[in-house]
């Protein structure tokens, strides 16, 4: 399966985890996707922590406006009824509890909720931006990657990479599944419609509860 | 009262080596960047700058740290800059990696006269190191310190001659936290209009806080 | 998306005794009257009221307690109404007077997930009995912590259909801050005008924080 | 003297202590007057706690906005170049050290500089309002206030009710003399015109350091 495909998946499933009225933050990369999945008919309010809401789709090229781009620096739109603030009060709603869904990428996500994603040690430092504020502030957190890296599971017992929020993630949505993070552990929820149990179970390194398992409908 | 229009140089003439400088913009959106000009110009060392991030290469502070101008830069995100990487790996530039969010507030808190705020932010992880840690109803908490400068170079959009000034759309970040947090607050400004022209509900950043304000 | 435009009755449908509402305004200057009505008018009582002063005896939180609907109150001033200060003083309504400065920053703490910020306000005075004091640089601070409420009723010169505010003058005052603070946040607003006829650089409060827009 | 002379006595000679470019945040009452007696072609920018920098002069009847009050709720105006913000904001600029001057009323200050306005306890219980921030966060703290209450001093060796702030003051002015509050105590700067320095140190409950003492020009 090719990388957009997975990608594309990804972003779909994760859209059903969106409703309207919601408050929404996409990370930068595969989670900015996302906003092309949602629900249909649903009104979802998305925030971009360099300081507004109402996040629309990228311009049309020679519309772009250089005072209006996306934490990843982009060029955006923003919608009618959006609005703009500093970082402090971006981060007021953040940290506050104001945003009821973050999907975020990671290097590493464990047993615990415990997410990986800002650093490399010696190696790549890009820095947390928003990352650990929007982990510990968000309602709900949702980890959006390919399951391994190259093979290797990046679901894990315990991170091994310095975190960016310990225990904070509660839906783990793959290529291959889709995982609840519980008190009592992962559970798999979900698996892809291309693979097995078996598969999903060998690519993961932390434990799953299997129990109730259907089809990721994408 | 005294006329705050002035020229870059005049306004940043007692910056100094070694000081401490805020410089606003996210990602070079809403970065002042004739003042960053005249900060290199001037042939400034040794600065500890605070910006939400460093830029890249060839704009906003990503120019000063390849000119090797900053002693210590505080950010947020510097992966845009590969040269802050590789600086701070050789060992050559100080770089503290801070929460977006705590380093708004950090900077707003300055501004405030607060002593520090306490944020659930970063609890857990390397963040935490060599910092006070409070529980507060049961919840742990990290205490953060005020962060206060030298000068702030802030980017608007619109000044009023009282330095007055409004920003746009992703730009304004985190502009108006550090016009509050600097004994000199330097404003480049797109357009300046006369006293009375902004009204008072449309001001974004009083002009109290404004020292100098330049033509963009 | 759910219609947020709704009457005061609907709007505060879920309010109960016992509850904690904050109300905005300062000398009942962006006060939302008619949701302070619509409390009185459904009889609630015992509540934990947060507000700047308490107002007038007949205007503000003033008409809640005279009318007792009030268990304890939290200001920074009752001075303009005397009835407060003599439910004090009789002990049938507990007060707890806070600095202005102080009460903002434990309502904007509340709304954005601080668990609280240090204040050299009050130390030194009465303010400081039973908080913890710390010492930051070398000088005394006072811990103070977040405020949050059950309800925020607050007042808006105009909202578009979304909840986006924009307020006028010295209406504002605490009106932005309660407004991040609370679980149920009505907006009592004298315009009503279509999304999209509100610049978003002119919102003062974004509208994710708004429950409900009642027309004043 | 009439109570409304010796006001304006007061109101005038703290007017000389402002100067052009400063922010002044003046207390209810008394203090307000001050505005009336700025150097001449200063430009004096001042502050209403309630939300607003730019005060201006109270409106003509008829004219007056129900939303533009000050801090006592009165109607004001707002003059050009003014600004508008909320309560976080307007302490922010109070606590910050934004404020260059503030003038406020007091029940008793005494020789440590220490301030009590705000309450007499079992009695009178206003509340401390906006005073215990300005006090503390501008940067110098006049206070403004008839010498005695009927004769009873109110400078004195140490406040007997609740303080507003420890240790901020840092000159009085009264009806009788300019007093500056020092690390070794007060030092008597002017006397009134009117007054001698033993009527002044018989109406003080402190002890005056006494050198070089001038006369006061109101």
């Amino acid at each position: 399966m090719s990388k957009d495909i997975k990608r594309e998946r990804i972003a779909k499933r994760v859209g059903m985890e969106l409703a309207d009225g919601m408050v929404v933050n996409l990370g930068i990369g595969m989670p900015t996707l996302v906003a092309n999945y949602l629900p249909a008919g649903a009104d979802v309010l998305f925030q971009s922590e360099n300081g507004f809401v109402g996040l629309g789709p990228v311009p049309e090229t020679g519309t772009e406006d250089r005072d209006t781009t996306n934490a990843g620096g982009q060029p955006v739109t923003i919608m009618p009824g959006g609005a703009c603030f500093d970082s402090a009060m971006s981060f007021a709603i953040i940290r506050g509890g104001h945003v009821d869904v973050t999907v975020l990428g990671a290097l590493e996500v464990d047993a615990h909720g415990n997410l990986a994603n800002w650093m490399v040690p010696g190696k790549i430092v890009p820095g947390m931006g928003g990352a650990m504020d929007l982990t510990v502030g968000a309602r709900k957190v949702i980890v959006a990657m390919e399951h391994t890296a190259k093979g290797a599971p990046k679901i894990l017992p315990e991170c091994t990479l310095p975190l960016t929020a310990k225990g904070q993630v509660d839906l783990i949505v793959t290529d291959m599944a889709v995982i609840r993070v519980t008190p009592a552990g992962l559970v798999l929820q979900e698996i892809a419609p291309d693979t097995t149990i078996e598969a999903v179970v060998a690519a993961t390194g932390a434990k799953l509860t299997i129990r109730d398992v259907s089809v990721m409908p994408y | 009262m005294k006329n705050k229009i002035t020229s870059a140089s005049e306004a940043l003439a007692t910056l100094q080596d070694g000081m401490t400088v805020m410089i606003g913009g996210f990602l070079c959106v809403g970065t002042p960047e004739g003042l960053v000009d005249e900060v290199l110009q001037k042939g400034i060392r040794e600065l500890t700058v605070i910006g939400n991030d460093t830029g890249f290469p060839d704009k906003g502070i990503g120019r000063l740290i390849v000119a090797k101008r900053v002693k210590k830069a505080v950010a947020s995100h510097i992966g845009t800059n590969p040269e802050t990487g590789r600086q701070m790996h050789a060992g050559e530039t100080e770089v503290v990696l801070v929460p977006q969010g705590t380093l708004a507030e950090q900077v707003r808190a300055a501004g405030a006269g607060l002593g520090g705020v306490l944020t659930p932010t970063g609890v857990g992880t390397v963040v935490e190191e060599g910092k006070q840690k409070l529980i507060i109803d049961g919840r742990e908490f990290l205490l953060e310190q005020p962060l206060a400068a030298d000068f702030a170079l802030i980017k608007a959009h619109k000044a009023d001659e009282k330095g007055n000034l409004v920003y746009r759309r992703a730009a304004r970040n985190f502009n108006p936290l550090m016009a509050m947090a600097a004994k000199v607050v330097v404003a480049e400004v797109e357009e300046i209009v006369p006293v009375g022209a902004i009204d008072p509900d449309e001001v974004m950043t009083p002009g109290l806080f404004i020292t100098h304000i330049v033509r963009a």
